[in-house]
């Protein structure tokens, strides 16, 4: 299996509003691939695609070898794939243990190793294991993030998608998250990564993607985005 | 000659909760057609069929249709009490013939009766009166429970007219109750020597089933009227046994038409016909009579009015004769349910000859 | 007023009670956890007693016919989200009730056209016809059988929804679909699980309501609103509500049918009080309702979280 | 120009000369019935505004309804034959009535409040049940239309006007209504209401306005339905009729302007269609339709939800954004 | 006089203390960051000075008025806005139709029922202003369901500028914006700088510093320092408890 996930020319619209013109990337097996672009250039659009949360007319999603795109989510999420959704999205209405658990482990066949367990979460976020017993709406903002990225680890993914993880989380616990993040890249684990820092995502991130107004705009290795300050200027204005 | 037949508007609640009264009415009313091939007093007819779902703006609404749309001359059916009230007036103040072969309730046999309206069914009090005369003598102490609307005040104001005992205890219940678990317990505690209920026809069953399932039937009796009939009682079985009832007609009324009637009926449905097959049945009968008297001339007002005024033979109860508000002066029975072997029959008690309803007195009309 | 019949009273308002609550599980279920308003309810348990009724005729097994019937409104009410319902979680609420009006229409006439306009009976099942003698009232016993069913039923449910992980499916389905999705989990099938259910449990009301009701076209309506009643003085969305609430709503409209007219024409002139006794004893649960949510606007147990 | 806005105007050129038309064919019981169906409609335009708008789902505007049409009946019983006072009265009744139920059912939201509404209409039912001296469950007739100098309400053609002008009157001040400034404001409340109150607004207050304004709307209704069918009933009171409202006004599509008036009409429409279908079809097709109509009404419905989504009105507006 | 003054605020759920007596004021005019690890406590700050939350104990004064048990639009009538930490707008109204709405909450009474909002020179005028102040002039009449994450936040600053207010109050406002965003946010605050007080809740340090005039740190509820930026930035507790060594590079 030499890709892991493979996108080629894919579109999708929300309602008549296109979003995405036709994008390709590929993630191989324990790479780290990062999306870069501006708010509103698409990268949200393009992982719910992959999610298959949204509806997409062209092109293919490839992921572990077999077509995904029109495969209902929760498949593909079985197959192996790990979502950490802009916005925490966790669950309200039940508690810090529930979140975690609840959608723990469906994968069947993941290798051992790379299992996580709800101890190993907290032991990540101690905080989490403070308000164990909460509903998720009595959450604060970081505190819910810790909880959306430990039920993401929870589910065993083979490939992880991490949008946005650090927003709104305070220093220390975004360093954590980075090394957490690190942590997992050194398992082996593949991982999408989108986050608005740049100095980070250089340093972890094997393969780049610049996204603009729904097209890939430049993509290449970490050494090759160095070499081209440019397009930071010109797509990130850094 | 072929002419124009005779157009007649037929409006009931066939839609609600007075669905199946309605169907029975109208399956009396159809059936005396089918046997006539379509004719009434030897003269085509054209039945209009409407429904007005127990919503009184929908049955005015049906009668303006009827009226000026169809411009039938006679409209017949109506079931429910409300209904009549809604389309009583629009329709006799036009001088078109109304012939209720359901509802009678009071306020239109007395002040409000019209020479344009004819009941062939009863005046609501009638079939309490009646049990209030039969519970005489045999009851002191008597408990009143009906359903709270004007059909339930009226059936026990009419118990309570002519019963000469004492009620201990007088209680109403919502129309939309179907349990009475609370009112058995309370008469449980009251203990009165019987108990006379009235309720509409699926809530009296629930009731009478309920009583009986309480083992009550054995120590206190049953006085009732309007639900249980010839066509309750089979599915009803030991539930109805010695309850008793008092009405209009049963199939075991001994007349010439009561017979055919059950017969067409039973090989048309296989099953026994209720008192409002008869009513409607006879709203047929009495038609007939009166187009064939004026001899299809029904545009004529007032012959035809004379021509119904007169009444009929061979109605389900014999001769059927009009008092002055146009209610029928008819005999009244008091049945009780009863099983001898294997089925369950409705048999006659006591008969009472010649009742006349209790608010003609107010009625105008000589 | 003594005190055996207030006790029996009580008995009585328990065990309305309970039907109540059979139906309300379900539907607050459906209402408060998938967010959808299934008006619709009323007519599984119309369905559920007709089949139960159609069957004990054939049968004349109780136990059989019963256990059919509830298999039976199941099926429907699988049948029915699948091939309905589940396009319209999409929509707005309105529109589910719109939809599920329509169906009442339909299910209603269709009862009408195969078993008639004329109510059906279901006798009770010869081992309950019995009564018991307590307070010195006699009793039946088969409505101790509607209580013992009830009880089992409720706390059934509500460990199915609290402790399994299924039920945790449930309620994240429940603030965002798609996300329990994105985890691996297929709601869709979990959502006609929790339907299936919630009608089979009104097929059971159907069932047992049975022996003791006529079982007629559109006899789903009126236990509908109080069942209705029942969910929002509970709390939508939990178990424990819809039981409280509807045991309230059972014991508070009993005992107020059974002893308000005569409170009333000990202390109002009597003509006045047998006028408006019975009026006064029908709205009560309304009266009661609308207290309950002007001071508790979420019911009496609103859902935890929510 | 948008079809929406065609079919809206195209209906309503409709309705102005429904009368001439049905005169024309000599079948003056035309406007008998579109009167009835103008009427309905401007009681769900009324719903619509509290339904469609603020997102305040009631199913108890059938109390307004009959508010209005017992303000009628018992002035005509008691002698006062003005219609402009039956109006009056009728309004009046209707605001005393409504602020304070309102006040109460506004503390609750969503579910909670549909099942409040529905309580109050209902107390006010058996209330009507009640009145023996007005007729009880058996409503009671009104011995004459309103009086309302110098027109002639008994006349068929000019009552039905009446309708029609209060119809356009109505339309016209929801059109304005909700696109002024307390327009914003609660299509705001139903959007997200937390928010509004942090904006600096007072929700309760403009929410409350907004449920006596449709309250009176229904008021209105009931005062021409009393008028229209000479007779006032609980019935027009029972959650039926409440139901019903809220069916036509979804049916046509809540929260457009025209979508109660089109739900009304198709509702009304039908239900006379099916209810006496005489058209000669196979297999005895017809009676069937005759004797099951409710259930094609069903049917009827749930095709209209599943495939417009957004009713009959509603469906068109989102497609052109047509006036909302 | 100071204009916002906070004495001994308490908030507890059930056992957690998430605001422990705390005490806070603001002046006229001044940019007054509030930091700390998550949890600590802001966002319920924040709540309690909106009025979404009950304090459980402890006073709230607004110029002097004790606002403590007002409702919220009598505190955001009196120039409290605030911007919320998750993005709350309206998605079906345009970008310009939601600052109207705020315009309006401001400018006095909404109980017209006759001229068209657009046609309303009061509510468009001052909307479209501050559009061009936000920079979402260009998609002033697209719907706001359809613009993404960050423009959102933009929108809700713009919300709260409408409402004229005296204190802004910001949770988190550039979470999940990127760079070039994040930068426009810091010149847009700066603008603003003086007009208003405002109270700045933020995790992005870089922005912090930049803008802030005083900057509280609450840990678990409790202020552990306050002081000008440099002195926070050296402060070893702070470090210890939220900074950590690697963010003061940025
Ligand atoms: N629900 C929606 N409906 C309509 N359009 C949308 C929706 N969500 C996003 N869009 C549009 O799709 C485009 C891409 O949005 P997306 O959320 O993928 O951007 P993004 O790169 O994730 O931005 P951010 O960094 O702010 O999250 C945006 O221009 C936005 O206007
Ligand atoms: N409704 C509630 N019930 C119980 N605990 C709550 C509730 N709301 C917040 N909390 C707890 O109070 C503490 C403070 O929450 P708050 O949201 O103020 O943190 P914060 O400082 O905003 O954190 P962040 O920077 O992550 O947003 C947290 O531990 C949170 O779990
Ligand atoms: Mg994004
Ligand atoms: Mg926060």
């Amino acid at each position: 299996m030499t890709t892991l996930l493979q996108l080629r020319d894919v579109t999708t619209a929300y309602g008549s509003i296109q979003a995405l013109f036709g994008i390709s990337l590929d993630v191989a097996p324990r790479q780290v691939v990062t999306l870069l672009g501006r708010n509103g250039m698409g990268k949200s659009t393009i992982v719910k695609t992959i999610c298959g949360m949204m509806p997409s007319f062209s092109g293919s999603v490839r992921f572990m070898d077999r077509e995904v795109l029109g495969l209902p989510s929760y498949k593909i999420a079985r197959m192996g794939l790990g979502l950490v959704p802009e916005g925490r999205r966790i669950f309200p209405n039940l508690t810090v243990r529930e979140n975690l658990v609840a959608t723990m482990g469906l994968r069947s066949g993941a290798p051992a190793e790379s299992r996580w367990s709800v101890d190993e979460v907290f032991d990540l976020f101690p905080r989490l294991a403070e308000r164990i017993g909460n509903g998720g709406n009595q959450l604060s903002g970081g505190e819910q993030q810790m909880l959306a990225i430990g039920r993401a680890l929870l589910t065993n993914p083979v490939l992880l998608i991490f949008d946005e993880a650090t927003e709104g989380l305070a220093p220390l616990v975004r360093a954590e998250i980075w090394s957490c993040i690190e942590k997992v890249k050194s398992r082996g684990q593949a991982i999408l990564l989108i986050d608005k820092n740049i100095e980070h995502l250089m340093r972890l991130g094997d393969q780049h993607y610049v996204i603009e107004k729904g097209h890939v705009a430049w993509s290449g290795t970490t050494a090759g985005l160095r070499a081209a300050p440019h397009i930071l200027s010109e797509h990130l204005s850094v | 000659a072929t002419q124009e037949p005779i157009k007649i508007g037929y409006i009931g609640d066939f839609t609600g909760v007075a669905g199946a009264l309605a169907e029975d009415q109208y399956e009396g009313f159809n059936l005396f057609l089918e046997q006539h091939d379509g004719k009434l007093g030897g003269f085509p007819v054209r039945v209009i069929r409407e429904d007005s779902q127990w919503k009184p703006e929908v049955a005015t609404q049906l009668v303006e249709k009827l009226i000026e749309k169809d411009q039938v001359p006679i409209i017949t059916g109506i079931t429910g009490s409300n209904i009549m009230m809604a389309v009583h007036r629009p329709i006799t103040e036009r001088k078109v013939f109304l012939i209720s072969s359901g509802a009678g309730p009071s306020p239109v046999a007395g002040k409000g009766c019209s020479p344009y309206a004819f009941y062939t069914a009863r005046q609501a009090n009638q079939i309490s009166e009646v049990v209030g005369r039969y519970a005489n003598g045999k009851y002191n102490n008597v408990m009143i429970l009906a359903a709270n609307y004007q059909a339930g005040k009226d059936v026990a104001a009419g118990f309570k007219r002519t019963f000469e005992g004492t009620i201990v205890e007088e209680n109403y219940t919502a129309l939309t109750q179907p349990d009475f678990s609370a009112e058995i317990a309370q008469i449980q505690v009251t203990a009165p020597d019987a108990v006379f209920v009235f309720f509409p026809p699926a809530l009296g069953i629930n009731f009478t089933r309920q009583y009986h399932q309480a083992g009550l039937n054995a120590t206190i009796p049953l006085l009732t009227t309007g639900f249980l009939d010839d066509q309750s009682l089979p599915s009803l079985k030991d539930a109805a046994v010695g309850v008793h009832v008092g009405e209009f007609w049963m199939s075991s009324v001994d007349t010439p038409a009561s017979k055919a009637l059950l017969d067409a009926f039973k090989k048309k449905f296989n099953r026994m016909p209720a008192n409002y097959v008869a009513a409607g049945y006879d709203s047929a009968v009495l038609l007939d009579a009166a187009i064939r008297r004026v001899n299809g001339d029904v545009a004529n007002q007032e012959a035809f009015r004379a021509a119904l005024k007169e009444g009929s033979e061979g109605t389900t109860r014999g001769k059927l004769r009009f008092n002055n508000n146009n209610f029928p002066i008819q005999s009244m029975y008091v049945f009780a349910a009863e099983k001898d072997g294997g089925d369950y029959r409705m048999k006659t008690v006591e008969t009472f000859p010649d009742q006349q309803d209790s608010y003609h007195q107010e009625c105008p009309l000589p | 007023m003594s005190m055996s019949l207030i006790a029996a009273q009580l008995l009585n308002g328990l065990q309305l009670g309970i039907l109540l609550f059979l139906m309300s599980a379900g539907l607050t279920l459906v209402m408060g956890i998938m967010n959808f308003a299934n008006l619709a309810h009323g007519s599984l348990y119309m369905i559920g007693a007709y089949i139960a009724a159609a069957l004990h005729a054939m049968t004349g097994s109780f136990v059989v016919s019963a256990i059919l019937a509830v298999a039976g409104t199941l099926v429907v009410g699988y049948l029915l989200e699948r091939l309905l319902l589940s396009r319209l979680y999409g929509v707005e609420d309105l529109y589910q009730v719109l939809a599920t009006f329509g169906l009442i229409l339909v299910f209603n006439q269709t009862v009408k056209i195969i078993w008639g306009q004329a109510p059906v009976f279901m006798s009770t099942p010869e081992f309950l016809s019995g009564t018991v003698t307590l307070f010195g009232l006699s009793y039946p016993s088969y409505r101790f059988a509607i209580i013992v069913a009830g009880l089992l039923v409720g706390l059934g449910l509500y460990l199915a929804i609290n402790r399994t992980r299924v039920g945790m499916w449930i309620r994240a389905g429940a603030s965002d679909r798609e996300m329990i999705a994105a985890l691996g989990v297929n709601i869709r099938l979990v959502n006609t699980l929790v339907f299936a259910i919630g009608a089979a449990l009104a097929g059971f009301a159907g069932v047992m309501a049975g022996p003791i009701l006529s079982i007629q076209p559109g006899m789903g309506e009126p236990i509908l609103v109080l069942v209705l009643v029942v969910i929002v003085t509970g709390g939508i969305g939990s178990i424990r509500g819809a039981f409280y609430g509807a045991l309230v709503v059972g014991i508070v409209d009993t005992i107020g049918r059974a002893f308000l007219p005569a409170i009333m024409r000990a202390l109002l002139d009597p003509e006045i009080a047998r006028g408006a006794g019975p009026a006064v004893a029908s709205i009560l649960i309304y009266v009661f309702m609308a207290t309950v949510l002007a001071l508790k606007p979420n019911g009496l147990f609103p859902a935890k979280y929510r | 120009m948008r079809l929406s806005n065609c079919v809206a105007l195209v209906l309503i050129a409709a309705f102005a000369v429904a009368p001439l038309v049905a005169h024309g064919i000599g079948q003056p019981f035309y406007i008998v019935l579109i009167s009835r169906i103008m009427i309905f409609a401007i009681a769900a335009i009324g719903v619509n505004l509290a339904l469609g708008y603020v997102g305040m789902v009631s199913l108890g505007h059938a109390l307004y309804i009959g508010i209005g049409a017992y303000a009628v009946a018992i002035s005509l019983h008691s002698g006062l034959a003005n219609g402009w006072a039956h109006l009056l009265i009728a309004l009046a009744a209707g605001g005393v009535i409504a602020v304070p139920i309102g006040l109460v059912c506004l503390r609750t939201s969503g579910f909670g409040f549909v099942m409040i509404t529905l309580a109050f209409s209902q107390m006010f039912f058996y209330l009507a049940v009640g009145l023996r001296q007005y007729g009880g469950d058996e409503g009671m007739p009104l011995p004459s239309r309103s009086a309302f100098f110098p027109l002639d309400a008994a006349n068929a053609t000019t009552f039905y006007y009446m309708a029609f002008f209060v119809l356009m009157l109505v339309l016209l001040l929801l059109h304005r209504l909700i696109h002024a400034r307390f327009g914003m404001v609660i299509r705001g409340c139903k959007l997200n209401e937390a928010r509004m109150r942090a904006l600096g607004f007072s929700t309760l207050r403009h929410k409350l306005v907004a449920y006596v304004i449709s309250a009176e709307i229904c008021v209105l209704a009931g005062v021409l339905l009393a008028n229209l069918t000479r007779f006032a009933t609980p019935s027009y009171l029972e959650w039926i009729m409440s139901g019903d409202l809220v069916v036509m006004t979804v049916l046509g599509g809540a929260g457009t302007l025209i979508g109660p008036l089109v739900g009304a009409t198709v509702w009304v429409v039908l239900e006379e269609l099916l209810a006496s279908f005489y058209i000669d079809l196979p297999w005895n097709l017809s009676e069937f339709i005759r004797s099951n109509w409710t259930a094609v009404l069903g049917i009827v419905i749930i095709v209209v939800t599943l495939t417009l989504k957004k009713g009959l009105y509603g469906f068109l507006v989102a497609r052109d954004g047509g006036v909302r | 006089m100071s204009l916002l003054e906070v004495k001994g605020l308490v908030k507890r759920f059930g056992g957690l203390l998430a605001t422990d007596n705390l005490d806070l004021t603001i002046k006229p005019g001044e940019l007054h960051a509030i930091i700390g690890p998550n949890g600590a406590g802001k966002t319920t700050l924040i709540s309690q000075l909106s009025g979404t939350l009950r304090p459980t104990e402890g006073s709230i004064l607004l110029e002097g008025r004790d606002i403590t048990r007002w409702p919220v639009h009598r505190r955001a009538a009196l120039g409290l806005a605030r911007s919320y930490q998750i993005t709350s707008v309206f998605t079906e109204f345009t970008v310009i139709e939601n600052v109207m709405l705020a315009v309006q909450a401001r400018s006095g009474s909404s109980f017209s029922f006759w001229t068209n909002v657009h046609s309303d020179a009061a509510l468009v005028e001052p909307a479209r202003d501050i559009l061009r102040q936000v920079g979402l002039l260009d998609v002033a009449d697209v719907p706001v369901a359809r613009i993404a994450h960050g423009g959102r936040r933009q929108l809700e600053i713009a919300m709260s500028l409408a409402m004229a207010p005296r204190l802004l109050l910001l949770d988190e406002p550039m979470a999940g914006m990127s760079h070039s965003e994040s930068k426009e946010m810091v010149t847009l605050l700066r603008r603003l700088k003086g007009q208003y007080g405002i109270l700045l809740v933020e995790h992005d340090m870089s922005a912090v510093f930049a803008l802030a005039d005083r900057i509280t740190v609450l840990v678990y509820g409790k202020p552990i320092a306050c002081g000008r930026p440099e002195e926070i930035r050296k402060d070893k507790a702070v470090r210890a408890a939220y900074l950590g060594e690697e963010e003061i590079a940025a």
